[in-house]
């Protein structure tokens, strides 16, 4: 009883880490920029493939995953230098099918480069699998959570700790006021769009050797990511792992005590109920329009 | 005192039929009127879709499953209940447009990017019950689904007909039925946003408080224009069910709401003519494109990425400007 | 007037036809064989080999001198594994193309979207699709050549009864090749003295399923599980229950007859059984089995020529496209409806999937023996006996 | 003669802070009633309380006797109240005239059939309409724009074309959110006469403004706000004299003094 609970749960929070990370991206971006990036999935696609190419190429996996999350990185870069920023003052509906346009041109990109088959990742620790309570707990999900909170404290402390992260943070608050005491807040939205890319491409390492890897992975990450983020309240960051991990146990629990058909309407309907009584989100702003 | 210049409609409306109707003389064979009764049926759900998010400012990413609920209520109706097609085709509007509205009460109080998520949520559960309830719906392997017939005649794409002692085949007849639908649904939708009603709606966009001090019960209006727009894109999925003849889960997917609102903002927002265009380069382009093979993504990627880079309000409404200003 | 209305529009078609969509000239000195197959999205490891499959041995063909004399052009569209795209495509080759005869359609989705376009216009067609839906009831155009789902759930429950199993879980995706799969193998495993105690679902995207295959485990009674499905999904699902330790007896279908499978599950495959025609284990075979030869050349030619794998989909299109070669030649022309009789008159082609006895009263011309049931041992594809 | 509009106790608070702070004032038919103060004196949020965009915390707002507690801003313009916005609030995706038939809004035929269909009865109508709204842009002095895009239109213009609209709406009462921020001394003068123009068809008009001259010259009486509270209350004369509201303007130290003085 008590052992099945607890599968569930840890396949709920291993998922959940997982959607924290897309939706941290998410989030940033939406802050810095106010766009919904819908290639926000194809990060993780660079990270996990681009982590296999390399590995294949001869590269040593300590070389391979950095390398990958560069290259994620600098797509996120090109992608707001060349996509985002010439189209800045575009209505926010053009802004979503222009990441659109992105995320398919970076598949069509790596399906062409990099195949289309599926790849597994080696998992990173030679002891597969634990016992905890009954149930089997996987070392991948260890290194998956692990890595998540790492990245979140980091996030955090660059936000607080580093003039570059208040900046970021002081733009994303308001552009204007950020641009008039100095900060170019052009290179902070580039900066914003990078490190979404690499928390995305962290991600999409760390799952490859539990969900393996493909050039069309991003897609669905992507929308659960999105969905994460909406549900914690888009902006905020606690929101956004809050929203992440309540997905992937919600997942994991219907499809363990209620059904599976139903599994993946399950996100969905939670979204819609969490919206209705919470126009924004769980942790959203709640804005005064002025007039 | 200045003359009160009163937008004309007619121009337009002449223009779209004489396109329409010498566009035939460009197909050479059934597969050309295919694209065509294709990028009719688009267009429609197209035009509809504008209403809401062009003119009245409320982005919906989850159309496809009033499409798609169009077309499985018409196979079901006329397949299961011994329903004509016609009486199906209605039957399935008001049935998608009451749905509409009532997921739409609770859903559009949300704003922006919110909204935007609930409709998707919306759509994706729609595709997600038309794939598991495979019982009535045949689940992902489609449904078959009977041709139209009007008042007793039947109206196979495969059938030959006798018209005024011309033949015409039944692809032809069918793009004259899309092409009418068509141009039907510019002319209603033309007139709505000319009329006091949609001048409300495009208030809703240009701005909600103007628009409720006017005395406009904004929520009413937003949930108006969603069931219009659903109701288009429930007669246009009715329609298509009848003319493919076998439908599959895929027309509800998220894909496919994705691609109604890339068509939307592609041609340009709140341009009823350019929605259509947008319809049918989105429905052309992978024509074009299959001789490039692997590329074909890339390139798809690119063109659409560029279109919107450097024409953010969409084709038509931007050449317009363009040519407005060199008039100027 | 009425001329240079005329000479407008025959200008504007030029213009269309040539300029834009690229049609093909039609040339009368060369056989069209038209294919729609996805390539790209979702179900691209069937439409890849397949596509791979019919360029090689259309290449092998025309260097060989051709077909009738003739040299044979594959006219091929992607439809993405997209129903409407696949329907749109057969219409352009039927149509536009005006091809011979159609080998293709990678999904039954896609397949059955095209089905009333080609009854219609009365060309030869064969699908490479599993469903037994495409050919029963039999269509008078419609050939397949991929052996049914339910040919497929009765040769797995037929060797499940031989090791005594009587109660099994059963778990698949919600794609089409999935729930067609479980709701064939609910229904025959009643007659076949097999009870389903618990019957899961996942996503074809799913990244765990570890939840389901512990409801299952969780179930009472169940002595094996089932996994019905095919792409990356069934790896995912090997894993995880090799990762929960569970020691029931696992069986997988055809849906994951590929080397690339092994790859993805790594030593969790280990000990799993799965219907699949010989080709993956064709060096193991006697020498003496009528499909050694077929099934090696094959085999080799695949290899040898894209250095990767061959798959047993690749190996449908292989069938499809020799069963329409062997047709043409019978029939001697290019005619559709003597093609047509030509492969219903098909009886013994020793293929890869198996040997093929077409009639009129069945397009597709397998039985059930046609799979073998293969065991994973030691990361590698093994024959039970 | 009982007041049009009349506003009792009314408060407003925003996380602790008291934006307007027991407030009362009545307002009487046709005349012209200016509210003044401070920035952030609780001006606007006051026009926002009274035309439902925001809910009070306390007190009432009654207009011709009838409590407006819990209408929803559109339901406003058809109990005879209408408004402008500090920030414009003009549509700019449509042109300048359907920008004031907008606001004729409840006097037209809305039925979705109709509208679809352009019955003849709706085409009629509207027709009316387009004549009536473009004698209001001329009313207000931006006839010239009458056939331009809103967006093609200089500030100025827009700040009466949205006056237009609120008048399309054939209000009792006009609440004016500081029409005149933004115009030169020039277009000032003539949105004094427009306001008189107004009060003289028998329309009250409530105007929230800085511009002291505008405000001493056409108000008939002038409430003045501090803190959300009330400060003083009376005609331009009696407040020009009251040593409270020189008080708190020296105190703020803001160039509406120098009108005062």
């Amino acid at each position: 009883m008590f052992s099945e609970f607890f599968q569930f749960s840890f396949s709920g929070i291993t998922l959940g880490a997982i959607y924290a990370l897309v939706a941290l991206g998410f989030t940033l971006i939406y802050n810095a920029s106010h766009v919904i990036n819908f290639a926000q999935g194809e990060f993780l696609m660079i990270g996990g493939m681009g982590t296999v190419v390399l590995m294949d190429a001869g590269a040593p996996i300590y070389l391979a995953i950095p390398g990958a999350i560069v290259m994620a990185g600098i797509a996120g870069v090109l992608l707001h230098k060349l996509a985002i920023a010439p189209a800045k003052n575009a209505d926010v509906v053009t802004l979503i099918i222009i990441t659109i346009g992105a995320s398919i041109f970076l598949r069509g990109l790596a399906q062409i480069f990099w195949g289309k088959d599926y790849h597994a990742l080696p998992a990173f620790s030679d002891t597969e699998s634990l016992s905890v309570g009954g149930a089997v707990l996987l070392t991948q999900s260890l290194w998956i959570l692990g890595i998540a909170t790492l990245l979140v404290v980091a996030l955090g402390l660059f936000f607080t700790r580093t003039a570059l992260g208040k900046a970021l943070l002081a733009t994303s608050m308001n552009k204007d006021a950020a641009s008039m005491v100095g900060i170019k807040t052009g290179a902070i939205l580039t900066l914003a769009f990078g490190i979404a890319a690499l928390l995305g491409a962290v991600a999409g390492v760390i799952v490859a050797p539990i969900t393996f890897t493909a050039y069309d992975i991003g897609i669905m990450l992507g929308l659960k990511g999105f969905i994460a983020a909406a549900i914690g309240g888009l902006g905020s960051s606690t929101g956004a792992i809050l929203g992440g991990l309540l997905l992937g146990l919600a997942e994991a629990y219907t499809a363990g005590y209620i059904s599976s058909d139903y599994k993946d309407a399950v996100p969905f309907v939670l979204i819609l109920v969490i919206l209705f009584f919470l126009p924004n989100g769980l942790l959203g702003s709640r804005a005064v329009e002025r007039v | 005192m200045a003359t009160v210049k009163t937008h004309r409609k007619a121009p337009g409306l002449i223009a779209l039929f004489v396109i329409l109707a010498v566009a035939p003389l460009l197909a050479a064979n059934a597969f050309h009127y295919d694209l065509m009764i294709k990028i009719c049926l688009t267009a429609i759900v197209a035009v509809g879709l504008n209403l809401l998010v062009g003119y009245a400012g409320q982005v919906s990413l989850g159309h496809a499953a009033f499409y798609a609920g169009g077309a499985y209520a018409s196979a079901l109706l006329t397949q299961n209940y011994e329903f004509a097609p016609l009486p199906a085709m209605l039957t399935a509007a008001v049935a998608v447009g009451s749905l509409a509205w009532l997921v739409g009460r609770p859903i559009l109080h949300l704003k922006g990017h919110y909204l935007s998520m609930a409709t998707l949520g919306l759509g994706v559960i729609a595709a997600i019950v038309i794939n598991n309830e495979d019982q009535i719906t045949g689940g992902p392997d489609g449904l078959p689904v009977a041709p139209l017939s009007l008042f007793g005649h039947e109206l196979s794409v495969f059938g030959s007909y006798e018209w005024f002692g011309m033949t015409i085949t039944g692809t032809q007849l069918w793009y004259l039925l899309a092409a009418g639908a068509l141009f039907l649904a510019v002319w209603l939708a033309l007139n709505l946003i000319d009329s006091p009603l949609g001048r409300a709606l495009r208030a809703l966009h240009g701005s909600e408080i103007a628009a409720q001090v006017a005395g406009v019960d904004t929520a009413k209006y937003k949930l108006r224009v969603f069931v219009i727009s659903a109701v288009y894109a429930s007669v246009a999925g009715s329609l298509y069910a009848h003319y493919s003849g076998f439908i599959t889960p895929d027309i509800a997917s998220f894909g496919h709401s994705i691609e109604l609102i890339t068509i939307v903002v592609l041609g340009g927002m709140a341009s009823t003519y350019g929605v259509i265009l947008g319809a049918a380069i989105l429905l052309l382009i992978p024509q074009f494109l299959t001789g490039f093979q692997e590329l074909e993504m890339v390139l798809f990627g690119a063109i659409l990425m560029a279109v919107m880079i450097f024409m953010p309000r969409g084709l038509v409404p931007t050449i317009a400007r363009r040519f407005q200003k060199e008039a100027a | 007037m009425k001329t240079t209305l005329k000479q407008l529009a025959a200008g504007a078609v030029a213009a269309l036809s040539l300029g834009l969509m690229a049609a093909p000239a039609l040339a009368a000195d060369t056989i069209r064989i038209g294919s729609f197959l996805s390539v790209t999205g979702p179900a691209s490891f069937l439409g890849d080999p397949e596509l791979k499959t019919l360029e090689l041995y259309i290449d092998k063909l025309n260097e060989d001198g051709g077909l009738l004399g003739k040299q044979v052009e594959l006219v091929h569209y992607d439809d993405v594994g997209d129903a409407a795209k696949a329907r749109t495509f057969a219409n352009r080759l039927l149509r536009q193309d005006r091809v011979d005869i159609i080998v293709g359609g990678s999904t039954t989705g896609a397949t059955m979207a095209a089905v009333p376009l080609i009854e219609q216009a009365g060309v030869p067609f064969i699908s490479l699709a599993g469903a037994e839906t495409i050919t029963t009831p039999v269509k008078k155009w419609v050939f397949k050549t991929p052996q049914s789902d339910r040919q497929a759930a009765r040769r797995v429950l037929i060797d499940m009864k031989e090791r005594g199993i009587t109660k099994i879980g059963l778990i698949s995706g919600t794609g089409g090749f999935g729930a067609s799969g479980r709701n064939v193998t609910k229904e025959i495993a009643g007659d076949m003295g097999v009870e389903i105690v618990a019957d899961e679902t996942y996503n074809p995207k799913d990244t765990d399923v570890t939840s389901q295959l512990t409801r299952i485990r969780g179930t009472e009674g169940v002595q094996a599980i089932l996994n019905f499905d095919f792409g990356q999904g069934p790896a995912i699902v090997t894993r995880n229950y090799d990762q929960l330790g569970i020691d029931l007896p696992f069986y997988q279908s055809h849906g994951v007859a590929s080397d690339s499978f092994l790859e993805l599950a790594g030593d969790a495959a280990n000990g799993l059984r799965l219907p699949a025609s010989a080709l993956l284990v064709a060096d193991k075979l006697p020498k003496s089995d009528p499909q050694y030869q077929v099934l090696n050349r094959y085999k080799n030619d695949y290899e040898g020529h894209y250095n990767e794998s061959v798959s047993t989909f690749g190996a449908y299109a292989y069938d499809g496209l020799q069963l329409a070669i062997r047709a043409i030649k019978q029939a001697g022309s290019t005619d559709k409806a003597k093609v047509r009789d030509a492969l219903e008159s098909i009886d013994g082609y020793v293929g890869v999937t198996g040997t093929y006895r077409l009639s009129a009263d069945d397009h597709m011309g397998l039985d059930a023996e046609s799979f073998r049931i293969l065991e994973v041992k030691d990361g590698d594809w093994a024959l039970t006996q | 003669m009982s007041a049009l509009l009349s506003v009792k106790n009314l408060s407003k608070e925003f996380g602790g802070v008291h934006a307007v702070e027991d407030l009362s004032f009545e307002v009487e038919q046709g005349r012209i009633h200016s509210i003044i103060g401070p920035n952030g004196a609780g001006k606007t949020t006051l026009f926002n309380l009274i035309t439902g965009l925001y809910q009070p915390s306390a007190g009432s707002v009654h207009l011709n006797g009838r409590s407006l507690a819990g209408h929803k801003p559109h339901e406003l313009a058809p109990l005879g109240m209408c408004r402008t916005f500090q920030n414009l609030q003009i549509c700019m995706n449509m042109s300048a005239l359907e920008n004031v038939m907008l606001g004729r809004h409840r006097h037209l035929g809305q039925g979705t059939l109709a509208s679809l269909l352009k019955l003849p009865a709706l085409r009629r109508g509207d027709h009316a309409c387009r004549q009536q709204c473009a004698d209001l842009m001329e009313f207000v002095g931006c006839g010239q724009y009458l056939n331009h895009h809103a967006s093609a239109m200089p500030y100025g213009a827009l700040k009466r074309l949205e006056i237009a609209r609120a008048l399309a709406s054939e209000p009792d009462i006009l609440l004016l959110d500081e029409p005149a921020a933004g115009l030169n001394r020039t277009e000032t003068d003539a949105l004094r006469d427009v306001i008189r123009k107004i009060a003289d068809k028998g329309i009250t008009v409530v105007l929230v403004e800085h511009d002291m001259k505008l405000v001493m010259s056409v108000s008939d009486q002038v409430l003045v706000l501090c803190y959300g509270r009330q400060l003083a209350e009376g005609t331009p004369d009696q407040i020009r004299a009251n040593p409270d509201v020189i008080d708190a303007y020296l105190g703020s130290r803001k160039p509406e003094e120098e009108a005062l003085a």
